[in-house]
């Protein structure tokens, strides 16, 4: 069984008992637990379900390698699925869920995916369930989708109860990784003077060497641990971040840290996630290196364990996976996991050596301490279900007979040891394969190159290939003398902290066990444990054709699950170099891709949530509006009120109301968010002559003219009113949204064509609230606004004629006034100083009371123009609109040689006398067309397409009107004049309608010039 | 009759800094030639402060110059007097090829103070705000979470703010969610 | 996630303070010019692998439009410098060529 | 070439799976084929797939410098739909779509097409308007589309928050017989079917050279050798610039890198696939169960084939605010393709001004739901001059000003 130890334990606290849950079942472990430790002290040692066999399955790892041990973590609000358990610091109150079976851990249905495993290997659903067709998606699929997926989905209506952020930082070196590699690497880097910032992923330093011993310096690693980190605490210029996962290299030096800051203490309040932007002149990844298991049918078994994390489990928690355990090997270093057992008061009962000539030092202490040690021997196959029983040995260098069978609970491997080059990789670092440690590690000639064109990377240490305490730590020397000197540092050259560990042995690459092990075998013999992928099956995709490894990879799903291959790739690989016939750098890597290890959504999101999920902006009379009924609508990040709807009104009834009485009496609009750009300078008549498609040059000081712009393709991109304000100052009014968009355009075409000319633009759209004072009663208002103030700005026909502007005051507000009409009614548009914005309009609506005065909104405002037969930037145009289009060739004007969509217009599609124009509708029955719908002519295109001839681009109810009214564009529709043209509706239903002029109301334009 | 507001009407936040809504500010937005003498002393006469050199600002009793691009400065008097300094500066700059605008009601300003503040802003700007990094007199233009905004720091080690008026209140509960008590990163 | 050092204010400006504009040194045609110059100004972009020289502005910052030389394959940036050249400059041309002796980019060389 | 069925499996079960074959031939090139196709991602596949099968041209190769569908096939979020705008594009998306629905059993090969429909969310009155205005169009085009009420996108997409703050749902465009295929087997099935014709596909075979006299078309340098061949199809996405000057013309072309991402797989929550464009963000998830998320592209020109993380976060934040549970899934990888994209982002297919070498390209951020379609056109036109299909799709447009718009839903208003 696995349990506590009586002893051991450094990361533990005995004296802090911690009660959690697993599957509802109440356990203890102890502050500085892992949940995966913890499991193990409480004999859990059946963990989960593998993805596609529901086999049982056991931890194997004790890091962010682990593949199996997923839980569903939490509950409500801060539920979380597939998190891992060796990853998940233990706190009161934990409760986890095991996955993927039904209906439950120990007894699962799906279960039965295991019997049929040999009917589905690797990509067995390409072959079938293709006939009959519809079974796929109603059988098939379901059934498939419904086994996979791993952890339960969170509740549909979940809102995340916590909060995350982002956090800048800029540092010379970015050290990733807190083992020793790491901090000597911080610490050589950080004396040149280097302003440094070291990652740890664990809430504990140092890494592997406090468990694996040596001396540093004289001193047990731990010691030397502490000692270095004081060292590092007290540089200014060093800054240590535990909990703090290095996630992912980017291109020019930007590296994500991933930050847990309250998953040990949910709900604690502050965000529970950080995500560490960070800018680095140099990256040094002391990542470590992972052990890598061994290929032996049964190895998925719950109780076989990487060899490694056995003595992590016994050395770091105390506790251990079994009581008798058997230890299988290719190198040297899994003696260690030998003595640490022993040491630990647990039987090994084997060490199988796969080498004839075994080990070195330590291979002859632990023959000194009474285990036996077999050379040359393997493991043919381990016994059990739910957890280890036995183990059958084998000759390695033959098919697996057994030799003889020994009784054992678990099982420590280890075939070797991968760097972690993840991060290397991540921005393009190449690697090279090394033959005497039979892995990849970082090509120190070909790393990631930066903004300047030289590497930024530096990999140290385990991370670099490195063997053995000592190399690891001249290595991390030399590496964070290079940092430094590439961050233009000047490190003092040192040697590297003499260090003393155990002469080792060469490794002896094993990539299946025993080497020539029998197909039924190796169908048992498990590369990626949670994919639940084979030997057997990458075999067969080599057969197959599937030769890339990245077909391999696809076909057979191998280091595709959620620990991305980090235990399986290199046996993979190696599996299918051997199948292929092929060296493993020939067949090469799949490529490495962020994240290092899974990071939450909510970290990549940030603090864009709720209310600051995007910029919402506002017009100094949002509040106002809000408090009054105003019915929003997002226009880009503004809101403007749809309608302002009153009690017991629908909005329909809303915008019904507003539209005739500001026909009839008086309406305000809040104008705001129209873009307002002065232009001014020598050259800005040019220039804007150059802008607009008509003649700006020629304005006259003190008028407006409505001016439409093209782009240099020809399509119409905005209007607005231009006034002329002085000799060499205009002032441009933009569509909402328009603004910034057009004064960047306006900037582009200043600083990068005609830099030479005199003209300079601000942007003043902010600087000013504007009201549209609109209707028969708009000029009284505004008078009766002046009559309170005891004077202002004369507003008369003949002091303030149509299409004029003036400076002045108006109910004591400093203001413009524009005589502009976007509506045919009588039409004043104020702007004044956006902080007098909100009081502006209040007494506007207050002295507007006896005139009959209500706020309209934009769906009126659009109503109002459409009766008019004014476009609108957006309904009449949607990107693919020139203004011969709209019947708007007065506006392009003959005179000029130039102007931005001029050439454009006179390409052949362009000039080509088929275009759809616009033209107003009218249906026969008085009903309103539905929006968008399109008109259709004879028969079918080559495609067998209905042919259309037009579509309605506005239409709206008018109660001025009483009856629908519409716009549309038409085939040779100004020529058509009172036809009749068909427009089927998705309702099926087919909408007739007449085509007549388009303007509906007051043709004559008599109500806007009084 | 005008009684003007500024866009967050005097809104204040504490936690790990002080986020203070500064109130009305007078701003001129000035386009010209930053070599020219005579655009030098209007600056000057305007605010009391000299033109500053790129990526700065220079302060004086009642005003400040902010440097915002190689043609273009931000001025700042107090808010009562801006149309006379728009319009002084129109006078003193007769004759040059110059834009002065009024965008005092176009901006929010925040006052963003405590020892947080770096902070606050490094968790929302793509810039280095350690103090070796970022010293008072300098002025940035940059990305506030989603919107452009800039800033400065003044000597008392207070930053201050500058944002378009209709995400003022998008920025100040940025600044606030940033702020928040149990967010301390602990590095600057 | 790139930086650019503004030439105009010269600050080195992260990707997301910067708005990418397309190829650079683009001679504009307008009326007069044949269908054949007009396509090509309008549509025919330089999409090498390799050197590239593009306009990017400085949107969140000093909002000044500048030129930047960059390789497509590695991401290396040669320079950043004004807007207001017809062709890259001298020096920028001299450091490409130090780097990448056998560059190309239109009719440059 | 051996028929893929239940029955296979059970039989090749009981002899452990020794008796399968190759899916695909990996043959030496020949001295010349009838047509060379350039490019052996699904585009280029499904290219000589029809070449074969409609015009009984087999004597083709498909040369890929690389890994068969290792482009921007096995890279993007394998969204099938053909709820577009445009004539021209409806036309060939439904074409496409069509065809995935007989795919499987054309092929003989499960490519898991899963029409489980995709909704566009209109999330402004805008969109709700560009998105009715899409149903009227393709209701006459004969695609089978229509809009449909927020309390029916609640229904179909249970995790999404209907209220969210800022953008509350207005309702949307349901394609109910849109859906997803498995983007690798698409490649490999038609990689099969091509190899069965006796057609050759050649990987890890780059092209150095294009070879033409007259004007006209003759071969190809390869790292495997010369080729001769009489046609020539271009059909390499991100590479086509480069390829294309090889030949001595160029294309209105630009290559940008787009990214994607996925979740840790969850059990089924989401069947649907969703578009929430106001927000820039789309999710699906994969019968693995991972939610698959389409990132935005990079307005820069890059080969690298990485994007900027900055596109990773508006992406995602997007979908918390949308599908608020997504905040507690954890990104377990992103990646990024080389698209290309032309001036009015809709894609060529077309001749060049090079006699017999064709052209088809530019398919930008929404290749894979063409595969088919593409395929078929492209080889009508190689085959015949001629393609009702890629008429409109000619490099000639940008000419003539006669564009493919699909972006018309991006307007403004007053």
């Amino acid at each position: 069984m696995s349990t506590r130890l009586a002893k051991n334990g450094r990361l533990i606290d005995r004296s802090k008992q911690i009660e959690f849950t697993f599957n509802g079942k109440r356990m203890k472990g102890y502050a500085g637990d892992t949940l995966a430790s913890a499991l193990l002290a409480n004999d859990q040692m059946m963990v989960g379900r593998s993805f596609k066999y529901h086999r049982p399955r056991g931890l194997v790892a004790a890091g962010p390698e682990e593949p199996n041990a997923l839980v569903g973590l939490g509950t409500g609000d801060r539920f979380e699925p597939n998190q891992r358990a060796t990853t998940t610091e233990l706190f009161s109150g934990l409760s986890a869920q095991s996955q993927n079976h039904w209906p439950s851990l120990d007894f699962d249905v799906l279960a039965i995916n295991n019997k049929l495993g040999r009917f589905l290997t690797a990509g067995f659903y390409y072959k079938m369930f293709i006939h009959p067709r519809p079974l796929w998606k109603h059988v098939y699929e379901p059934i498939i989708r419904q086994s996979a997926g791993l952890g339960k989905a969170p509740d549909k209506e979940l809102k995340d109860a916590d909060t995350y952020e982002h956090f800048y930082f800029f540092a010379d070196v970015l050290v990733i990784g807190g083992g020793v590699a790491g901090l000597q690497a911080a610490k050589v880097a950080a004396q040149s003077g280097a302003k440094v910032l070291l990652l740890e992923q664990h809430n504990y330093w140092g890494g592997r060497a406090p468990v694996d011993g040596g001396t540093i310096e004289g001193m047990e690693p731990g010691a030397w641990v502490e000692k270095t980190l004081e060292e590092l605490r007290g540089m200014d210029n060093v800054t240590l971040r535990d909990r703090c996962m290095g996630a992912g290299v980017y291109d020019h030096g930007y590296a994500l840290g991933y930050e847990r800051l309250t998953d040990h203490a949910p709900g604690q309040g502050g965000p529970r996630h950080r995500l560490w932007r960070i800018r680095a002149s140099q990256i040094v990844t002391a990542t470590g290196a992972i052990e890598r298991p061994l290929s032996f049918a049964g190895n998925d078994i719950p109780g076989v364990m990487l060899a490694a994390s056995m003595r992590d489990y016994a050395v770091n928690w105390g506790v251990t996976p079994g009581q008798k355990v058997v230890v299988a090997t290719n190198n040297d270093d899994a003696y260690r996991t030998a003595i640490a057992m022993h040491g630990a008061g647990v039987e090994v009962v084997r060490v199988l050596d796969t080498r004839d000539s075994g080990g070195g030092s330590l291979m002859e202490e632990v023959r000194a301490l009474g285990i036996r040690v077999e050379c040359g021997r393997a493991i043919a196959k381990v016994k059990g279900s739910k957890r280890v029983t036995g183990v059958a040995i084998c000759a390695q260098n033959g098919e697996g007979g057994a030799q003889e069978e020994v009784e054992a609970d678990a099982v420590a491997m280890s075939g070797g040891w991968s760097p972690v080059v993840h991060l290397w990789s991540h921005c393009g670092g190449k690697l090279i394969w090394d033959e005497a440690h039979a892995n990849f590690r970082p090509d120190p000639e070909r790393p990631p190159l930066g903004a300047d064109g030289n590497g930024f990377v530096i990999a140290a240490g385990a991370a670099n290939g490195a063997a053995g305490l000592a190399d690891a730590l001249h290595d991390a020397q030399t590496a964070g003398e290079a940092a430094a000197n590439a961050a233009g540092f000047t490190p003092k050259v040192g040697d590297a902290p003499a260090a003393e560990a155990p002469e080792e042995n060469a490794m002896e690459a094993v990539w299946l066990m025993p080497a020539k092990a029998d197909i039924k075998l190796r169908m048992k013999t498990w590369l990626d444990y949670q994919n639940d992928v084979k030997v057997s099956d990458v075999q067969l995709a080599a057969r197959e054709g599937f030769e890339s490894v990245e077909h391999t990879k696809r076909y057979t799903t191998l280091g595709m699950a959620t620990d991305q291959g980090k235990l399986s790739n290199i046996n993979g690989l190696a599996i299918l170099a051997d199948s292929l016939g092929s060296e493993i750098p020939q067949v090469g890597t799949t490529t490495f891709r962020p994240p290092y290890h899974p990071i939450s959504m909510g970290a990549i999101g940030g603090e864009a949530r709720g209310e600051i999920f995007q910029p919402l902006r506002k017009t100094p009379m949002y509040d106002w509006h809000d408090s009054n009924g105003a019915d929003w609508e997002p226009v880009g990040q503004w809101r403007r009120p749809f309608a302002y709807v009153r009690s017991g009104e629908s909005l329909h009834d809303a915008v019904n109301r507003e539209v005739k009485n500001t026909r009839d009496n008086l309406g305000l609009l809040d104008a705001s968010t129209l873009g307002k750009l002065v232009v001014k300078g020598p050259d800005a008549g040019k220039f804007l002559d150059m802008m607009y498609t008509n003649m700006m040059s020629t304005l006259k000081p003190g008028k407006c003219r409505y001016g439409l712009m093209c782009s240099e393709n020809g399509f119409l991109i905005d209007d607005g009113v231009v006034a002329r304000i002085d000799e060499d100052t205009w002032l441009c009014h933009t569509t909402t949204g328009g603004a910034e968009r057009i004064h960047g355009h306006m900037e582009e075409w200043l600083q990068t064509e005609w830099w030479d000319w005199k003209v300079y633009v601000a942007n003043v759209t902010e600087q000013l609230a504007q009201v549209a004072v609109v209707g028969p009663n708009a000029r009284k208002v505004l008078e009766k606004l002046n009559e309170k103030a005891g004077g202002g700005m004369d507003l008369s026909k003949e002091a303030l004629p149509f299409m004029e502007w003036r400076d002045g005051e108006i109910g004591g507000f400093k203001a413009r006034a524009y005589r502009i009409s976007f509506s045919g009614e009588l039409s004043y548009e104020i702007a004044v100083a956006a902080s007098d914005g909100l009081a502006f309009w209040t007494a506007l609506m207050e002295a507007g009371q006896e005139f009959g005065v209500m706020p309209y909104g934009t769906e009126c405002l659009h109503i109002l123009r459409a009766e008019k037969g004014f476009i609108m930037i957006g309904d009449e145009t949607d990107g693919t609109v020139i203004p011969q289009d709209l019947g708007l060739n007065w506006a392009l004007s003959k005179k000029k040689e130039d102007f931005l969509g001029k050439r454009a217009h006179s390409r052949s599609h362009m000039a080509d006398p088929d275009r759809w124009q616009l033209v107003g509708l009218e249906t026969v029955d008085g009903s309103v067309l539905p929006d968008g719908a399109y008109a259709v002519g004879n028969g079918v295109n080559a495609n067998g397409q209905k042919n259309t001839i037009g579509r309605v681009t506005s239409t709206y109810y008018s109660s001025n009107l009483g009856r629908g009214i519409a716009m549309g564009l038409v085939k040779h529709g100004p020529s058509r004049m009172g036809e009749v043209i068909e427009f089927p509706g998705t309702d099926g239903k087919i909408y007739k309608a007449k085509i007549v002029d388009q303007v509906f109301y007051d043709k004559e334009g008599e109500k806007q010039n009084v | 009759m005008s009684d003007p507001v500024s866009a967050m009407n005097g809104a204040k936040f504490s936690g790990l800094a002080q986020v203070e809504d500064s109130g009305l500010q007078g701003m001129i937005t000035l386009r010209g030639d930053l070599a020219s003498d005579t655009l030098k002393a209007a600056v000057k006469a305007a605010t009391g402060a000299d033109v500053p050199a790129s990526g700065h600002v220079s302060l004086s009793a009642e005003g400040g110059v902010a440097w915002m691009s190689p043609d273009e400065l931000l001025l700042l008097v107090p808010y009562e007097v801006v149309d006379a300094k728009v319009v002084d500066l129109a006078e003193a700059l007769k004759g040059e090829h110059a834009l002065a605008v009024n965008v005092s009601d176009a901006r929010g300003v925040f006052r963003l103070s405590g020892d947080g503040a770096r902070e606050v802003l490094a968790k929302i700007c793509p810039v280095d705000m350690s103090a070796e990094a970022f010293k008072p007199g300098q002025f940035r233009r940059t990305r506030m979470a989603q919107v452009a905004a800039a800033f400065w720091l003044d000597d008392d080690g207070a930053f201050h703010i500058v944002c378009f008026r209709s995400v003022a209140a998008y920025v100040f509960n940025l600044l606030s969610v940033s702020a928040h008590p149990q967010s301390k990163v602990g590095v600057y | 996630m790139l930086i650019l050092e503004c030439p105009y204010c010269g600050v080195k400006a992260e990707e997301t303070e910067l708005a990418a504009g397309g190829e650079a040194h683009l001679k504009r045609f307008g009326p007069g010019s044949s269908d054949e110059e007009f396509h090509d100004y309008l549509f025919m972009r330089e999409n090498p692998k390799g050197v590239h020289f593009e306009r990017w502005r400085h949107a969140n910052g000093c909002g000044k439009w500048f030129h930047a030389a960059r390789c497509t394959m590695t991401l290396e940036v040669f320079g950043t410098y004004s807007a207001q050249t017809t062709e890259p400059p001298k020096e920028i041309q001299d450091k490409i060529s130090e780097k990448r002796p056998n560059w190309t980019w239109r009719d440059v060389k | 070439m051996k028929r893929y069925s239940a029955f296979a499996v059970a039989r090749e079960a009981l002899r452990y799976h020794t008796g399968w074959e190759r899916a695909w031939r990996s043959p030496e090139p020949k001295r010349r084929y009838d047509v060379i196709i350039v490019g052996a991602g699904g585009h280029g596949l499904a290219t000589a797939y029809f070449l074969g099968k409609n015009f009984g041209i087999t004597n083709v190769a498909v040369l890929e410098k690389g890994w068969l569908g290792g482009g921007n096939t096995g890279r993007n979020t394998t969204i099938i739909r053909s709820n577009y705008l445009q004539d021209p594009s409806a036309a060939i998306y439904e074409k496409a779509r069509s065809l995935y629905e007989t795919m499987s059993q054309d092929l003989n090969y499960n490519v898991m097409f899963s029409p489980r429909g995709v909704i566009m969310l209109a999330q402004t009155e805008h969109e709700v308007r560009g998105y009715k205005r899409t149903a009227h169009a393709n209701a006459l085009q004969g695609v089978q589309t229509e809009w449909i009420e927020p309390a029916r996108v609640k229904e179909l997409v249970p995790i999404i928050n209907l209220e969210g703050p800022r953008y509350p749902v207005l309702g949307g465009l349901w394609q109910e017989r849109g859906g997803t295929a498995r983007h690798d087997a698409v490649a490999w099935g038609y990689a099969r079917a091509c190899s069965a014709m006796g057609m050759d596909i050649i990987q890890k075979c780059e092209v150095t050279g294009v070879r033409s006299e007259n004007g006209r078309v003759v071969g190809v340098d390869t790292t495997k050798g010369a080729i001769d061949c009489d046609k020539l199809g271009m059909v390499v996405a991100g590479n086509c610039s480069h390829l294309s000057e090889m030949a001595g013309f160029r294309l209105p072309v630009e290559s940008v890198a787009l990214q994607a991402l996925v979740s840790e797989p969850i059990k089924p929550c989401m069947d649907v696939v969703v578009m929430a464009n106001t927000v820039h963000g789309y999710m699906s998830q994969s019968d693995k169960g991972e939610m698959v998320i389409g990132g935005g592209t990079d307005g820069f020109n890059n080969y690298t084939q990485r994007g900027s993380f900055h596109h990773i976060e508006e992406t995602v934040r997007a979908l918390n605010e949308t599908f608020p549970m997504v905040s507690r899934l954890k990104m377990l990888r992103q990646w990024g393709g080389i698209v290309d994209v032309t001036g009015d982002r809709s894609p060529l297919i077309s001749k060049t001004p090079v006699d017999n070498i064709f052209v088809n390209a530019g398919w930008g951020t929404g290749g894979f739901k063409a595969i088919p379609g593409s395929g078929w056109a492209m080889a009508e036109l190689m085959a015949t001059g001629h393609s009702p299909l890629a008429e409109e799709f000619s490099m000639m447009r940008f000419k003539e000003g006669k564009f493919i718009d699909e972006s018309v839903a991006a307007g403004v208003a007053h």
